[in-house]
């Protein structure tokens, strides 16, 4: 190495040096240059469109199980029963968000546009039953149990109706599907097994807590500890 | 420290019966005490500062939730390295792997004994001061390379390695370097060097300007300093990215803590020294700190002091914030090749210099012509 | 003086490098043998992140698959989408709306960027110096905000479908991309004079792990990693795909100018570049845009013909070929994906031989690998 | 140069070897070649200047259910073209020639086939599990495998 060599390269390394140190003093001096988030006092506007924790309106959903079938990771499960008026009523419908990977295919699927992604995107648990989210309050069982006996009563009354010899209309069959549910329990448990079901059920939701309700995570805590 | 002894005893009368010998004692216990205190809040301080300063150049906000804009981010901080648990690996040789840190530590804080942060503010002010500093530096490679080796990791060990091999090629151009300062004051003592830049409206006194020679004698110190204490560039005994955390990389709890206030300290006799023996130490511009009353001129120069050092502080952070690391190789080479060969033709410059020009620097030269 | 070794024996240490380091970008393991400082063979040790993507494949249907293409490779997650969407149409023969093939590209030069940023800045912190990392990641946020607005989402985009994209650019999208670009290029510059060129910085890079156009070629490197060794091949232009060829921006090659040809400084630099040459992209496709749909009408469970297609793509870390096999069935028969950091790795222990440790980690930042992409 | 004229040379050169051309479909097309020659034919396609496929841009194992194939796409810089290299194997003990000679890039595909289908390359510089660990059983991606419910008792 020429001594021309070496002084360029103490030279070179002096200016590049130099340079780049202009560079950091300017973001040092300069307080516009921050850019951090103070995170939870500031929070930054989400667009629409985020992709943020699923929500489904339950009282628009139809039950289709269109949501479940395109889920590449199963991460919804619902149970729907036939109601009385053949239309599907959902028993219980819960996605479990720690598994969910916001990827937005159930909610393009969905067709009466119920399932949609909230903006939400803050939830810290100590549990994984917790991050399931329960659309249902109400117990399953107990659904398909009320379910069961408006089935058997409109059966039951359109048995009287046909028996009465009159002619048997569909409006005869129609009961309002939110009746009053005051009738004995153990003639509607016996009727449950026979309701036909539908809808999928992922084993690992089935034993974390299908039978959670929704508030109340110690009952989910259960279902994690078994697990 | 006697002397200063002897004029506390007779200026107390209640320390007349006193021994003299334990006056003395006393008096030393409590000025360690001092700079023990001022070296760990230093260290503390400079952590966070560290953090800070990183935040504004990394275009981000630093610590800031504990206390008023993250002001006790450093105690927070000691507290955790204090109630961690201290691990020790269960290879590990337990007597060196203990030792280790306060080799590090004693290494950086025994340095302040000799640093002139005044007029009269110097816990020890030896005639050999700038060869003691170089000397217990130094201790600092034997409790690097213990904790590399008492690992027993291999990470560690390649940390312990180069730390000694980097260490100890990177003194000879630090010691290099400072001898044009020791030149034109003619003694080793940092007090006399700092006396010997006094005058000429403060700062064209400094040994900087005294000639182009010490001038990049400046600058060669700076630089083999950062290497010699391990800062980036050259902190490749640390190389997160390459060695994990290199030598400490074991190290958990306090006896991480005392590896990491070593490095401030460290950071702290760098910044100290180039100021004293070229920035003027605690020498007030425009006045002479010297003719004050006792008090005020050691306040005024103890702030002058500390303004200078903790500017060179912040030097030596901008650097690490900006330049990528060497290779360890490349940093050999550096020593080698270019440190130590300046380092020698500078010296020889300052002495042509002050052979030539009989020991005048070029402002006095200035000076001179005007009369 | 005569160098004796054989008075005191010296053995070779074996260290392992990874899978938790800071340095080997992800769960890389490496096997270090090393001779002191010196590296005599560094084994590369994959699959602590196999999650069986392939397998995957075949139980799921060609549009439920798209999600998992965003955990190939993270950081361009728009590239990998894309590249699935082209490598499904060509084999079930689907025609895309135009407008959808422009936003397409649109995304994939911006996630080229933001993966670039990343790389660049990673490298940079593997190199020591941190600073401009974060100034990488902060450039990157502008485009995540740009991801977010259009998809929703801000690394696993999932945007691209088989048939076009998923929804159209909201309004003010283009308008944004366009302020970024300005904003951006400027900066390019800023990292150049902060690192780039810097002294410390071009001596760790330059004649580190130089690789000849022939073996590069050999070894079956793409992508930046074949360019920076100076053969000027991109699937952008060399097998045109999309709406590509209506664009004119150039191929970044490494010149060798601060070492040899194909050494870490010219991968690096093409990066680099290419962030310029992807401006470029992105600007003329935001003001070609046309109107139109964004989605073919492609029904949800369809049956592509039986074929096999291999389709190739350029990603940002090399060519993302996609081997798809269709039995007729609405899942793939047999799906394999080539990644371009699978392929680097391969020649990883080639090119380490007699290397410094701190070299094994400039070697790993300059091939810009990622560990999802190569274990998958 | 077309895949037709790219068969006809190689049906030329290494007679029935060369079994058929699959064109139809297939994108880019075959050349269904017997295990036996593959390093002969991979050498041949190389070194020909007329065709230098120099790079190897893919190698992938298939399980066609009655039997494995191992699929290569070749494509060449130097001509700007691209073909596709089959063979087919049994489905007991399949093993060929490694091409990790005449292309370097393939020793990781080939590792990865030899992995997850448990097809041997006679000759490779160095087969061993890439992706899964060195103990695992059976090769994932065969269509028969089987789920284990268990490695080293963890739960799968």
């Amino acid at each position: 190495m020429g001594l021309k060599a070496y002084m360029n390269d103490i030279v070179e390394a002096v200016v590049t040096t130099a340079k780049g140190m202009r560079i950091t003093a300017r973001y040092g001096v300069d307080p516009r240059e921050e850019v951090t988030l103070q995170y939870p006092e500031e929070r930054w506007e989400i667009p629409e469109g985020y992709r943020g924790f699923l929500h489904n309106d339950i009282k628009t959903c139809t039950a289709c199980t269109m949501c479940v079938k395109t889920c590449p990771v199963d991460c919804i499960s619902l149970e729907s029963v036939r109601g009385a008026d053949k239309r599907m009523v959902l028993a219980s419908y819960d996605i479990n968000i720690g598994r969910c990977m916001y990827c937005g295919l159930c909610v393009e699927v969905c067709p009466p546009k119920s399932l949609k992604h909230t903006s939400g995107y803050e939830m810290a648990s100590v549990t994984r039953g917790e991050l399931i989210l329960h659309f249902i309050a109400e117990d399953a069982a107990e659904i398909k149990a009320r379910v069961a006996r408006q089935v058997a009563e409109a059966a039951a009354k359109a048995a009287e109706v046909a028996k009465a010899g009159a002619q048997a209309g569909p409006e005869a069959a129609e009961v309002p599907p939110s009746g009053t549910a005051e009738a004995a329990g153990a003639q509607a448990s016996a009727k449950t097994a026979e309701v036909p079901l539908s809808g999928t059920k992922p084993s690992d939701v089935s034993s974390e807590s299908a039978k959670a309700p929704v508030v109340e995570p110690k009952a989910a805590k259960e279902g994690e500890n078994k697990e | 420290m006697e002397a200063l002894a002897i004029s506390l005893v007779n200026a107390v009368p209640l320390l007349a019966g006193v021994p003299l010998w334990a006056v003395t004692l006393l008096l030393m216990v409590v000025v360690a005490a001092v700079i023990l205190v001022f070296a760990l809040t230093f260290e503390g301080v400079g952590s966070l500062v560290l953090r800070k300063v990183a935040g504004d150049i990394q275009a981000r906000i630093g610590p800031n939730r504990v206390g008023p804009n993250g002001m006790l981010q450093f105690l927070a901080d000691g507290v955790k390295l204090v109630l961690k648990e201290d691990l020790i690996p269960a290879n590990a040789d337990r007597l060196l792997f203990k030792l280790a840190p306060y080799f590090a530590f004693v290494g950086s804080f025994a340095a302040f004994v000799v640093v002139p942060f005044g007029v009269g503010l110097i816990a020890a002010d030896l005639n050999i001061g700038i060869y003691y500093v170089m000397a217990v530096t130094s201790l600092v490679v034997i409790g690097v390379l213990l904790a590399g080796w008492s690992s027993n990791n291999k990470w560690a060990l390649l940390g312990g390695m180069r730390a000694a091999a980097q260490i100890v090629s990177y003194e000879i151009p630090v010691g290099m370097a400072l001898i044009p300062a020791v030149l034109i004051a003619g003694s080793l003592s940092l007090q006399d060097i700092v006396r010997s830049q006094s005058g000429l409206l403060g700062i064209f006194g400094w040994n900087l300007f005294h000639n182009p020679f010490t001038f990049f004698s400046f600058f060669l110190y700076f630089t083999a300093a950062q290497a010699e204490t391990n800062q980036t560039p050259f902190d490749l005994p640390e190389a997160e990215s390459e060695l994990v955390s290199g030598y400490n990389v074991e190290y958990s709890g306090i006896r991480f803590g005392l590896f990491f206030l070593s490095e401030f300290g460290d950071m702290f006799i760098v910044a100290t020294l180039s100021t004293a023996c070229f920035l003027g130490g605690w020498n007030v511009p425009f006045f002479n700190a010297g003719t004050l009353p006792w008090i005020w001129g050691n306040l005024f120069s103890l702030g002058v002091f500390l303004a200078k050092a903790f500017t060179m502080v912040l030097i030596m952070m901008w650097v690490r914030w900006t330049l990528p690391r060497l290779r360890v190789d490349q940093l050999m080479r550096m020593a080698w090749k270019y440190l130590v060969p300046l380092t020698f033709v500078n010296l020889l410059g300052v002495s042509l210099w002050l052979l030539v020009f009989k020991g005048k620097g070029i402002p006095a030269m200035i000076a001179s012509l005007f009369g | 003086m005569t160098t004796r070794t054989d008075a005191l024996p010296t053995q070779e240490m074996t260290i392992n490098m990874g899978p938790q380091h800071p340095s080997t970008h992800g769960v890389l393991r490496v096997i270090l043998t090393t001779d002191g400082e010196v590296v005599t063979r560094a084994v590369p040790d994959v699959g602590y992140l196999h999650r069986g993507l392939e397998k995957i494949g075949e139980r799921v249907t060609y549009a439920q698959f798209m999600p998992f293409t965003d955990r190939l490779d993270y950081l361009a997650a728009m590239n990998c989408n894309c590249a699935w969407a082209w490598a499904v149409e060509k084999l079930a023969k689907i025609e895309v709306p135009e407008r959808a093939e422009y936003l397409r590209v649109i995304v994939c030069e911006l996630n080229r960027i933001s993966s670039h940023l990343i790389a660049f800045g990673s490298y940079t912190a593997d190199m020591g110096a941190f600073t401009p990392f974060l100034y990488g990641i902060r450039e990157r946020e502008h485009v995540n905000d740009l991801f977010e607005m259009i998809c929703g989402n801000r690394l696993t985009y999932n945007y691209a479908r088989v048939g076009g994209v998923s929804g159209d650019a909201p309004p003010g999208f283009l308008e944004k991309t366009k302020e970024f670009l300005d904003y951006f290029e400027p900066k390019i510059d800023e990292y150049n004079n902060l690192i780039s060129y810097n002294k410390i910085f071009v001596h760790r890079l330059a004649n580190v792990a130089v690789i000849p156009a022939e073996e590069a070629v050999a070894y079956g490197l793409t992508g930046p990693n074949l360019r920076g060794s100076g053969v000027p091949f991109d699937l952008r232009k060399d097998e045109a795909y999309s709406v590509y060829p209506k664009f004119d921006f150039k191929v970044c090659v490494g010149t060798g100018e601060r070492g040899t040809l194909g050494d870490c400084f010219d991968r690096y630099m093409v990066r680099i570049n290419e962030m310029r040459e992807s401006i470029k992209i992105v600007r003329q496709a935001v003001a070609q845009i046309p109107d139109g749909p964004v989605l073919a009408k492609v029904p949800r469970l369809f049956k592509p013909p039986v074929g096999e297609v291999y389709f190739r793509s350029e990603c940002p870390r090399g060519e993302t070929g996609i081997y798809l096999i269709s039995d007729g069935s609405v899942n793939p028969f047999r799906l394999k994906i080539r990644t371009g950091s699978f392929v680097a790795m391969n020649i990883f222990e080639k090119v380490t031989k007699g290397l410094m440790i701190a070299d094994i980690v400039a070697v790993i930042g300059s091939f810009d690998i990622i560990l999802p992409e190569i274990d998958r | 140069m077309e895949a037709q004229a790219i068969f006809d040379m190689l049906k030329g050169k290494f007679g029935d070897a060369v079994v058929e051309l699959q064109g139809e479909g297939f994108s880019p097309a075959f050349v269904v070649v017997a295990p036996a020659e593959m390093n002969a034919v991979a050498r041949f396609l190389r070194d020909d200047a007329a065709l230098s496929f120099d790079s190897l841009m893919c190698l992938s194992g298939v399980d066609y259910k009655e039997k494995f194939a191992v699929a290569y796409h070749l494509h060449s810089m130097k001509h700007r073209h691209a073909i596709g290299l089959k063979t087919m194997l049994p489905r007991e003990n399949p093993s060929l020639p490694t091409v990790d000679d005449v292309w370097p890039a393939a020793n990781f595909h080939e590792r990865e086939a030899f992995d997850l289908f448990g097809i041997a390359f006679v000759g490779s510089k160095d087969l061993r599990r890439i992706l899964l660990p060195e103990d695992w059983e059976g090769h994932p991606l065969r269509k028969d495998y089987k789920y284990p419910d268990f490695y080293h008792g963890i739960k799968v």
